[in-house]
């Protein structure tokens, strides 16, 4: 067991599948020698060597093109796009591309990739190096879409999205990478598609993704501790496949839901769950479906302002006090 | 005939196939024109009509394994490969028994089995797809070669850039041909496009050669891909071919292609590249009768396939629900 | 008054704005001298000439591009984008550069701008040519993004959206062109941001958009003709600005709530739209809310699969039953 | 100072204003990266040291009213317009006093009333951008030139592509700048590239000229910018210039630069811009007293730029929800 940074658990977790299996490359800008702008490649060219961890140019359409033309004839490539705004240059192929080549082809080719993203605010970007795109991914069909919130869970659901046949986007969170946590040694394998509770409550679900799951977190205790009301909080993790059986019984528990997403608000993954929930579990309710994101607005740079719009513990606080007071 | 006459750098059995695929696209693609004239093809459609040499030649000389990239005018690239006229009728005609069964249609013609990997229909996506087959090739030691195959049109497009320094700085097994029949859809290209040569005035820009053929000479275009393969297969990298063509029709099915200057079209078919080939081969000695059993043949494989067509069934509507993902499904939550 | 083609509507909803100032140029792929491969500018180049009306090369990031260099100097360009699918290769546009420029300059450059878009299914053009791509508009802010579904709403919806003073993407629907409707003579102009109550009703609230509008109002008189149940029929018509006042008070009338949408199911306008009613309508809710949508997968071409996935007036006749009778 | 020696084909005063313009950058992006070491930059942040020549050279030859497009490393060419330097630093240390106001960051920085049109953060974005001022300008008639800043790694994306063949085909009054700095980000660009210089071994893709100059030469850089105005302004259409440079920094604040090798930075300081112009400027005769004066004031400007961005008041909240559509607001829903 050793304590890691979420930035080198990403490193770890590719080495765990790269080590195991010889199809699987890694390309990306600057992802070899410099070992990332993140760092979370770090390694990786030294210990897979220049064959398997190849630097290339600034064309996101090639990385990912190439990425599938790999793919489908045997490979299992990882890409990196590095920012995840950056998927607007190369969004044919997440969009028209790999999602839609096996069903198009009545299953004759298959694209098992990785994409991996640096998603998300707090570092004081600006609008075009901040944005949190899960929800981008979340409304292709044919994409699966992974966002890990913590080390153990990025390594583990790393090596699934390797492993996985399907292609994967995984969303790193910038503003996680720095945070550590414990994480086992020897081989790691996590499941797409599963929801975790991480704290059990009876008073109200939160559901939460990414850099929104420690604020959650933390939210529930104060809620807890300061007003005595026990929120679950379930970390989504996966948005592709869904897990709506761990989602649909806690609301059936609680009887009252909220999110909190990253996304700027207009058709978040939140909305999606929100609406399912509204078909699904309409009888369990017991009031409004609260939604807590960022506004519908670019995402500001300066660091007040930046700080002001990304949900954050006392905003969480805020609003399920004053919706479940209502 | 006379093995010696119509042999030179290219063997007699070659000559033949290349004339037998030229006749099998024309065919096969003249058909579809028929069936959809009779409304039995639904969506839309892009015939290669006219371009048929450039499919047969770079389809010829290629070995088993090589692999296929097209576009949506993929029909001769997918029949030039050996795939069954049937399936790609079918598949026009939104028949079961299409090469997806009508999940893809004629713009999406796929056959793994053939080595066609694929036909694309959003412009230039599919030139960065062949450099991934082609970095496969490489990282595996792989022999086989990727060919893509587009417009001049498509060379104004973003995803021909990033592929072809791609492809360039990594030296893949990739070859690239520019099909030159003069139009982006309605539009001469010369109006959109600030070179002559919208493909091989580019080359440079790659470190490449710049090549330019006629792509209505069968025998002119399996020299020169035979040429790419090698080099391709030696470890020298891409080439970018461009070979000066004309489609006889329209652009799609909804295209009367008004746009043409007179007298354009006619001259350009009289340069028609199946007629010329059948010249050539007479020339070198082949009897009429070879080549009239040839087209017998092919006559006789296309009214086959379309009457199989015309009797094969709808697809059943459990496949709309498959072959999402992996698992055989489309399952996005438990 | 006269009977126009929904394609013609659009020529002429043009017309009258290119006509009425100099600065409105139409600029895209065979739209000029061929009159667009849907026929739907026929004659403007005819009308305003080869300086306004201008083919492009096949590069769609320079449509766009040059569209926005052009709007923050003075021009209001519209720019077509053939298929909407092909958003996918200009999404950057769309996403990072001008619905955010106006934010990020706190106000100094300006991007009035429109984006056609030919939207939808239903022509068997299979995954790459058929999608309906208005939630990838709506979850971006910063931009407005305009739905219409009849000949009359196109031209004054277009008018509204060349005379906005920000960038606007305009989704004309391929199975509508052929479609006609009365349009008076004369200017006109319509407002942005306001839904359309086509069929007033009490049980039930229908909300749908485009193509679906009119399988919407089909299936309501067959609902009432047949089962006695009265459907109000709500054309959104625009997602940006959304006019959820129409909308929540409708559902303060009937209690009950469905989308019809064309977009695959996942992050569509419908999980939005049903996310603020459940949010903000909750306590008016008699029931679960309902969205009809595609599945989310991606869409096949054969006839007689794609009319399958694409909802219709059978399918909403069913879901509403269905629904109602639990 | 001599008038008649320092004047040859550039003015005495066009001179001074070089030298002025290049000493303001070097000492405003010093600050800058003094004041990030003082924890006091937040986010992030590129610089241009060592590269100001062609900052200073093209805007110096500028008119009022033509137009810049510059990237993320887009402080020098906004300075190089007049931009106020409390205006830069403020924006990067996310104060009330930014150009912004705190919402772009230094990535964006923009000035409209310089003409500084926007910095673009997206690699590629700006070229089709600057494409579109420039067509705007043609149409109208207007005499503005769009001059757009980009690096040697942007010309492998598909939008550099697609906006030079766009620019070349309508004759558009752009300039197109490549500043090669011999990297992207961490990467050698000849590692990534399939031509030796990336922009202007690819100019014949778009029927342009080959040219190459020496960045670090403010004069050389004037030179070839006037004749590219001229050029664009005459309506002989666009210009693809690559000025040869090097950045004395990391790519950006977060990079140590240790991918360089040994003694390249150091040849490069040798060429630094500032020093080689100040040398030529005293050779032609300017004293040393005339440029202490210049360095004097300049120091003064950024030294009361920093007190005021240090006195200066973050944004206030309220500017969060404004902006985002023409009325001023974000409202997007009634
Ligand atoms: C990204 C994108 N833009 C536009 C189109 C529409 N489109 C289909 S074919 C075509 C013309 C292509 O011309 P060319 O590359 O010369 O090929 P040809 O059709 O002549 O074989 C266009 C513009 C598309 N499919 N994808
Ligand atoms: C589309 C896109 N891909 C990648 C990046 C990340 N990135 C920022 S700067 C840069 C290097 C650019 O190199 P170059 O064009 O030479 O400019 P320089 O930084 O040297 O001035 C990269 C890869 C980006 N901003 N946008
Ligand atoms: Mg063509
Ligand atoms: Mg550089």
């Amino acid at each position: 067991m050793a304590e890691l940074t979420y930035r080198d658990a990403v490193a770890r977790g590719i080495a765990q599948e790269m080590a195991r299996d010889p199809d699987v490359v890694l390309i990306g800008e600057d992802i070899a020698k410099a070992g990332g702008v993140f760092k979370a490649t770090v390694g990786l060219y030294e210990q897979f060597g220049p064959r398997r961890v190849r630097d290339t140019p600034i064309s996101e359409q090639a990385i990912l093109g190439a990425a599938m033309g790999a793919a489908m004839t045997g490979l299992k490539p990882i890409a990196e796009i590095m920012f995840a705004d950056f998927a607007a240059v190369c969004w044919d192929y997440f969009a028209n591309e790999f999602p839609k080549s096996r069903y198009m082809t009545n299953g004759q080719v298959k694209t098992p990739l990785v994409v991996r993203l640096g998603n998300g605010g707090g570092a004081r970007f600006g609008a075009q190096h901040s944005q949190s795109v899960e929800n981008w991914c979340m409304m292709i069909p044919g994409l699966k879409v992974v966002v890990p919130s913590s080390p153990i869970d990025v390594v583990g659901l790393m090596a699934a999205a390797v492993r996985d046949p399907d292609p994967v986007i995984f969303l790193e969170h910038k503003s996680l990478y720095a945070t550590k946590g414990e994480v086992p040694d020897g081989e790691i394998v996590d499941t797409l598609g599963t929801a975790k509770i991480l704290r059990p409550g009876k008073d109200a679900t939160i559901l939460a993704l990414s850099l929104m799951v420690p604020r959650a977190l933390e939210a529930a205790d104060r809620l807890q501790a300061e007003h005595g009301i026990d929120c679950e909080v379930i970390d989504v993790r996966s948005l592709v496949p869904l897990d709506t059986q761990t989602i649909l019984a806690s609301v059936a528990r609680t009887h009252r839901v909220f999110t909190v997403e990253e996304n700027p608000r207009l058709c978040g993954w939140g909305a999606e769950l929100m609406s399912i929930i509204a078909d699904e579990a309409f009888y369990e309710l017991d009031g409004p479906l609260v939604r807590i994101t960022t506004p519908h607005i670019p995402l500001p740079a300066a660091d007040v302002l930046e700080d002001l719009v990304i949900p954050n513990a006392a905003r969480i606080v805020e609003t399920v006090l004053r919706t479940l007071s209502n | 005939m006379s093995k010696k006459t119509v042999t030179d750098d290219i063997s007699a059995e070659v000559r033949l196939e290349l004339y037998r695929t030229q006749v099998r696209l024309r065919e096969a693609e003249q058909r579809a024109f028929d069936l959809f004239l009779q409304n039995l093809v639904k969506g839309t459609s892009h015939l290669s009509l006219g371009q048929e040499a450039i499919a047969a030649g770079f389809a010829v000389a290629m070995q088993k394994g090589d692999l296929s990239f097209c576009t949506y005018r993929g029909h001769a690239h997918t029949l030039a490969r050996g795939v069954p006229v049937e399936k790609v009728l079918g598949e026009l005609m939104s028949r079961d028994n299409g090469l997806m069964r009508g999940k893809g249609g004629s713009m999406h013609l796929t056959s793994v089995e053939h080595g066609v990997m694929g036909s694309y229909a959003i412009i230039g996506a599919h030139l960065p797809i062949a450099c991934g087959a082609a970095w496969r090739a490489q990282y595996r030691g792989d022999s086989d070669v990727s060919v893509c195959f587009f417009g001049d049109g498509t060379t104004n497009i973003g995803a021909f850039h990033e592929a072809l320094n791609f492809a360039a700085i990594w030296k893949l097994p990739v070859v690239f041909v520019c099909e030159n029949n003069l139009y982006m859809e309605y539009t001469p290209i010369a109006d959109v496009t600030a070179v002559e040569h919208p493909a091989a005035d580019r080359a440079a820009a790659y470190g490449l050669e710049r090549i330019i053929i006629d792509g209505n000479d069968a025998d002119e275009v399996l020299r020169t891909a035979r040429k790419a393969y090698e080099r391709a297969r030696r470890g020298d990298g891409p080439s970018l071919i461009e070979a000066m063509t004309y489609r006889h029709s329209g652009h799609s099915r909804a295209d009367p292609a008004k746009y043409r200057p007179e007298g354009e079209l006619e001259s350009w078919k009289k340069r028609d590249p199946i007629k010329m080939y059948r010249a050539r081969l007479l020339k070198l000695g082949v009897s009429e009768a070879v080549l009239n059993t040839i087209d017998q043949e092919i006559k006789d494989e296309v009214e086959a396939a379309t009457v199989a067509c015309k009797a094969a069934p709808a697809p059943s509507a459990d496949i709309i629900f498959t072959d999402v993902y992996a698992d055989g499904g489309w399952a996005w939550r438990n």
